[in-house]
């Protein structure tokens, strides 16, 4: 091994032929590109995981701090949608996990309609989403400084000091979680056109598999917030 | 010897040599390379600037404080100029300057790589900083931003549009910071030269290593701060916003979550070069290597532990001010480590006082100042009298400064050969060094005494007490900006100017030095090192020894491209 | 010998020490202080002592290897941990000192906004000077009507930040009769740097007496009045009475004088007018001035507000009645010259 | 440079595998949501976040396949979990213990006005503090002659 990468050689004096298509000129071989870009996509994760903790910390100090401002806030959101909502997620980090199991079994259609897969069911979980915050903003249910919650069951809320800040951090949390599954859209979209033109082999399926690694972020992410939100 | 002539002679006509600087020209081939060793000298042009505009608003500040009321500016003028200051400083210099110049510079070629593991990321990395910089330009030029570069809650609300925008532009700049640190994190872990193992890593790269860490963990973090401020100011979400039931100390442990640990960021980098400067100019094998590697990570990891003694007086309970208070004199004494180690590094050395070295022994001396009056403002009782005072200011600047920038400044001396080709002028750099010494000492030694008299920090006017000691720190920055003056007047000089410079001026034994031609070429190595001792194992680096003098006086001191090193194999050939 | 020099440095670092605080916590930063420099002499002598013992004879000098001790590197381990563990004890217990107020502390109220202090006794007296008794544990119970402030008497040691929406306690027991400064210690905007005040230490029975006639007595002419709110309510900070421009507008001359809106309005300055920028400052501002001014003055009683209306008519030549008065003057101070 | 193309060595993921984790995870949402109309008391929280937990660690193990990956991106993840928490706990160091030592209010100022005016509504009518028998002289209308009669 150390003789064999100790005459690795500048480009300019080596054909590129043993070297696959995919393969960068500063890397020593597929699978140390590989492995690169796995742990630069898991380095990325945790900045992620870092980033939404911000709003697990706020989310955290302000329960312990008004616990039934947001059980009442809490209650108003609806479960069944919130449930529905995580099954969609789940599913497509199924499909994405299958989509990676067929490109590694070079089984390209597969792959690409798991991936198709994926994309609806994020549309799905975006449509249902949509739907939710509208019928807030109908019943005047805001961030803290605009909050005016009227109708129905809303009423009892304005008479209930911090309901505003569980909303506050509600939009917030599922804004910013909502709009990493648009990028994730975007990407999985992109990735399954490339799957579609053959782009990808058990040789090389790298950017589906750091895409799906991104996805499945996403859907932990949902995990957490769906019952911390909807349930208790 | 027959060979290291050859090369020599090679050397002097460097037209001829393909490198990295001329083999391919003009501007576009610059703005679109991929290359890390062009991208460091692209991150070098920018951060340098933003040296120069942090600087000549810190001149600013200084002088508006000579007399007591108005000297050169008004009250709302004096407040935008701090600001600016230390945004810029902060977010602009110090957090990019070492990773992004040095470290992207070095640190692969220390490696034996080719290249950082994600050229494209490096130059995206790159042109987010700009984006971030010119954003953070037109907030300043949009409206008056005087919050200070803590951006503390309320007041950071009241102050409209442009604090929207800064923030925005802070928050920008964080990604670049974050894909610096992944390219690092990951050229580390995956792309080492055969046999440079962990215990073989130069401390420069562990520190990096280090600082990559916090990089990664610590800027995802400022940059949901700045989006909560964001939120806060338009969408009025009441988190941050006492008026609207939320609460004030809670921002400030979102941004220390940050803002202490980059304090690692700006910190560790110089840990890494100091260690290089005073091994090669000690040429000796530094003392309790695996102490010094070790302790960098961990003032990386506890650094995240003890953001709270920003807030001692802040209103934050006693527990967390005791526990956090606690852990900062754990992390002091990681740091007392290295201190000890470097001074021992130097014991029954062959020390050669050239100008890096002289950074370094400045920094030594400076740091220490840093460190020591850390302890002092780290003690919760004795916190409560100088929070907020000049000591604060003395002690951080002991730091950033004394400590961060001497570092950067022998750093930028030490591989100044190999960045450019060129020598700088030798006379001229030590007079610098005297001048930067000393006007550094006189500015911010004057703001420690005052600190504890009670002058409060970020003062416009001040009363006729502080008068004296705040006009020898004014004094001091002028002698502290002609140092640096004179270094940016011999630097330049020496890009045009400058004798050609040797493969290894310095007898340093890491890769950079002994493997790669005096300016280096376009992919680092003629063939991928193999590894076979320390970095500063200068006792079985004969290379090192090999024909020249190690005087920097351009004599070569063998050839790196034509006769693979000693230690190698193939040598055999 | 240490005493000496204790003494001597006292003069270079510290302040005046005027509480029971002040000589723990003096002594405590002696301690470290000059442990830093015991060990920071060390440190630089040892490597200035290498640097010239060692330098490099000749440029290709090889020296040998060090053997690393163990021995030295645990004791530069050990023995500072030890040295800090003993300054965060310390420094622990003093904390808890300066944190916890003596039960029988006489409390003042302090409100701090931008840009100045307002201090309320328990019989209501304001003033915009702390007074207070000597040897007495005093605690203030202190907020914020706008943005952070913090409080900060260098020479009782002591320092807490002022929070809007949240009361902060600090306290003190001052050891020295005298005046010292209270300076605001968290950044707060463009007046920041003169948000000042004097806390003013009295004997008990100065103290008493001055409470007694800071009061707003009944029978004081409303004018007078007037000049103890703008001065209490801290109104110097951003209105100056001699014409010179400041945050907000000047007073001299503003009654009776036009005003130019921001809306492009305008009107002349009569007392509903005064009353109104006093008690809803956002609702018309002067053009060329922002919108800084505090609301909570809105809590003024009638009577201040009258007063301070009434005061800032005094300020103006176009006042009848004040005109004489004002006219009259310039001469006698002229005639005074002469 | 043989081994350079293949992922022979990568692991694949069997469908069952995959299929078998979806399901528990299907399981787990409805059993989190099962659990939620019963009122656990205080066990709420913890009992949400456990389920949570385990979902989460099911789709890293198998759905990103840290369980069949290199270690050093196990650590990655670990490192960067234990900083969450680093920063959650540390955070409610202090916001758990606000005004610890009487420095700072425990509450803020609208909160501790809205308690007083709790209490000032719950104090009774003076009328009604009656305890000696010479507080009903005179004037033994109302409560407390009703009082009286209750007993």
């Amino acid at each position: 091994m150390a003789t064999d990468t100790a005459v690795a050689t500048p480009e300019a004096d080596e054909s590129h032929a043993h070297h696959p298509p995919h393969l960068q000129h500063h890397f020593v071989s597929s699978e140390q590109q590989f492995d690169s870009a796995k742990l630069g996509m898991w380095l990325f994760l945790i900045t992620e995981i870092l980033l939404f903790s911000g709003m697990f910390v706020a989310y955290t100090v302000y329960r312990a701090w008004h616990p039934e401002a947001f059980t009442e806030a809490s209650a108003t959101l609806d479960w069944v949608l919130g449930g529905v909502n995580t099954l969609v997620l789940l599913g497509s980090s199924f499909t994405v996990a299958l989509s990676i199991h067929f490109a590694q079994k070079d089984d390209r259609m597969k792959a690409f309609w798991n991936l198709i897969a994926t994309l609806a069911l994020a549309g799905v979980f975006m449509v249902i989403k949509y739907f939710e915050w509208t019928a807030k903003f109908e019943h005047g249910v805001f961030p803290a400084g605009f909050f005016d919650p009227h109708g129905g069951y809303y009423e009892t809320l304005a008479s209930i000091p911090y309901t505003g800040q569980f909303f506050s951090i509600y939009f917030v949390m599922t804004g910013i979680h909502g709009l990493h599954v648009l990028i994730g859209m975007g990407v999985i979209g992109w990735i399954a056109w490339r799957t579609f033109r053959g782009h990808f082999s058990s040789e090389y399926y790298t950017p589906i598999e750091i895409t799906g690694l991104y996805w499945h972020l996403v859907d932990i992410i949902w995990i957490f917030l769906f019952p911390l939100l909807y349930l208790v | 010897m027959e060979t290291a002539h050859k090369e020599a002679s090679g050397v002097t006509k460097t037209e001829e040599a393909p490198n990295y600087l001329n083999h391919e020209s003009g501007i576009w081939s610059w703005l679109t390379t991929l290359d890390h060793k062009r991208i460091g000298i692209m991150y070098a042009w920018a951060v340098a600037f933003f040296f120069l505009v942090g600087g000549l608003l810190a001149l600013a500040v200084r002088m508006e404080l000579f007399g007591p009321g108005e000297t050169i500016m008004g009250p709302d003028a004096y407040n935008q100029t701090f600001t600016l200051h230390g945004i810029i400083m902060i977010f602009l210099f110090l957090v990019p300057a070492t990773p992004a110049v040095l470290g992207n510079f070095v640190l692969p070629i220390q490696l034996g790589a080719k290249d950082v593991a994600f050229p494209r990321l490096n130059l995206a990395s790159w042109y987010i900083y700009m984006i971030g910089a010119f954003t953070a330009i037109a907030a300043i030029l949009l409206g008056d931003i005087d919050t200070g570069w803590t951006f503390y809650a309320p007041y950071s609300l009241q102050q409209g549009s442009a604090v929207i925008i800064m923030t925005a532009s802070v928050f920008v700049i964080g990604f670049s910071s974050i894909l610096t640190g992944m390219n690092m994190i990951v050229t580390i872990h995956k792309m080492r030269a055969p046999g440079l193992t962990w215990n073989r890593l130069p401390l420069f790269v562990w520190s990096i290593y280090a600082t990559s860490i916090v990089q990664i963990l610590a800027t995802p973090v400022i940059g949901i701060t700045m989006l909560l401020l964001i939120f806060e100011q338009v969408l009025q979400i009441g988190i941050f916003d006492p008026a609207l039931g939320g609460d004030p100390i809670l921002f400030q442990h979102f941004f220390w979550f940050y803002s202490h640990p980059a304090v690692y960021i700006m910190i560790l980098p110089g840990f890494g070069i100091i260690s290089e400067l005073i091994a090669t100019f000690s040429r000796h094998r530094v003392f309790g290597y695996r102490a010094i590697a070790l302790s960098s990570v961990a003032i990386a990891m506890l650094g995240f532990l003890v953001w709270g003694h920003h807030m001692f007086v802040s209103g934050q309970s006693a527990v967390s001010s005791i526990i956090f208070s606690l852990i900062t004199f754990l992390i002091g004494i990681p740091s007392g480590i290295k201190i000890f180690n470097w001074i021992a590094t130097m014991y029954k050395g062959s020390i050669w006082l050239q100008t890096p070295m002289l950074y370094a022994l400045s920094f030594l001396f400076l740091f220490t100042i840093g460190g020591l009056t850390g302890i002092v403002v780290g003690v919760l009782a004795l916190d409560i009298h100088l929070h907020d005072t000049y000591f604060v200011v003395g002690h951080f600047h002991y730091v950033m400064m004394g400590g961060m920038v001497m570092a950067l400044l022998g750093g930028v001396h030490y591989w100044w050969p190999k960045m450019t080709g060129r020598m700088y002028n030798e006379t001229a750099g030590k007079i610098a060094v005297a001048l930067i010494f000393v006007g550094f000492n006189l500015t911010f030694f004057s703001q420690l005494i005052m600190g504890t008299k009670g002058m409060p920090r970020r003062y416009y006017d001040y009363l006729e007490q502080f008068t004296a000691l705040h006009q020898v720190s004014t004094i001091g920055s002028w002698i502290l900006a002609a140092g640096l003056f004179l270094v940016m007047g011999y630097g330049l000089y020496s890009l045009v100017r400058g004798k050609k410079a040797p493969a290894n001026p310095w007898g340093a034994a890491t890769l950079e030095w002994t493997n790669v031609a005096a300016i280096p070429d376009p992919h680092n190595f003629k063939r991928t090192p193999l590894v076979t001792r320390g970095p500063y194992d200068f006792h079985l680096a004969d290379e090192v020894f090999g024909g020249g003098d190690g005087a920097g006086d351009g004599a070569a001191v063998r050839a790196p491209d034509a006769a693979p090193p000693a230690p190698e194999p193939k040598t055999a050939q | 010998m240490v005493s000496a020099l204790l003494a001597q440095s006292n003069s270079v670092w510290l302040p005046t020490d005027a509480s029971t605080l002040a000589p723990e916590y003096d002594s405590l930063f002696y301690f470290v202080l000059w442990t830093s420099v015991v060990i920071f002499v060390g440190v630089v002598a040892a490597m200035v002592w290498f640097a010239y013992k060692y330098r490099r004879q000749s440029p290709d000098e090889r020296p040998e290897l060090v053997e690393e001790s163990k021995l030295m590197e645990i004791s530069w381990v050990v023995i500072p941990t030890i040295l800090v563990l003993i300054v965060f004890t310390w420094g622990f217990r003093a904390f808890i000192k300066f944190g916890v107020a003596p039960p029988d502390a006489y409390q003042i109220d302090v409100r701090a906004q931008q840009w100045s202090w307002l201090f309320t006794y328990p019989d209501g007296t304001q003033s915009s000077e702390l007074h207070v008794p000597v040897d007495r544990p005093v605690r203030l119970k202190m907020n914020s009507t706008d943005v952070l402030h913090s409080f900060a008497v260098p020479a009782f040691r002591i320092k807490q930040d002022v929070l809007p929406n949240r009361y902060s306690y600090v306290w003190f027991e001052s050891t020295k009769t005298g005046t010292f400064k209270v300076y605001c210690t968290e950044y707060c905007g463009t007046q920041h740097s003169g948000m000042l005040a004097d806390v003013v230490v009295q004997s008990q029975s100065d103290f008493e007496q001055w409470l007694q006639e800071a009061g707003t007595p009944e029978d004081m002419p409303l004018p007078e009045l007037g000049q103890r709110v703008y001065q209490q309510q801290g109104c110097q900070a951003c209105h100056s009475l001699d014409g010179s421009r400041m945050v907000g507008p000047t007073l001299q001359n503003a009654y009776g004088t036009e005003r130019q809106f921001a809306d492009g309005s305008s009107t002349v300055a009569d007392e509903n007018y005064l009353r109104q920028s006093i008690l809803n400052p956002g609702e018309r501002v002067v053009e060329g001035y922002q919108n800084v001014m505090p609301a909570s003055y809105s809590s003024l009683s009638d009577r201040q507000v009258n007063a301070l209306v009434a005061f800032i008519k005094e300020q103006s030549d176009a006042a009848e009645g004040t005109t004489a008065a004002n006219s009259s003057q310039p001469p006698l101070q002229g005639s005074a010259a002469q | 440079m043989a081994h350079s193309d293949g992922h022979a060595d990568h692991h694949i993921i069997p469908f069952k595998t995959l299929a078998n984790v979806f399901g528990a995870l299907v399981v787990l949402t409805v059993l989190t949501v099962a659990v939620a109309q019963v009122d656990l008391g205080p066990l709420e929280i913890p009992v949400a976040l456990g389920i949570a937990i385990a979902k989460s660690a099911l789709v890293v193990m198998f759905f990103m396949a840290l369980k069949y990956d290199k270690p050093v991106n196990s650590m990655v993840f670990t490192v960067g979990t234990v900083f969450v928490v680093v920063f959650l706990v540390f955070t409610l160091f202090d916001t758990a213990f606000r005004g610890d030592i009487g420095n700072v209010g425990v509450q803020t100022i609208e909160e501790e006005e809205a308690e007083l005016e709790r209490l000032r509504e719950r104090e009774p009518d003076p009328e009604q503090l009656r305890v000696t028998p010479s507080d009903y002289g005179q004037d033994g209308t109302g409560t407390g002659s009703e009082d009286m009669n209750d007993q």
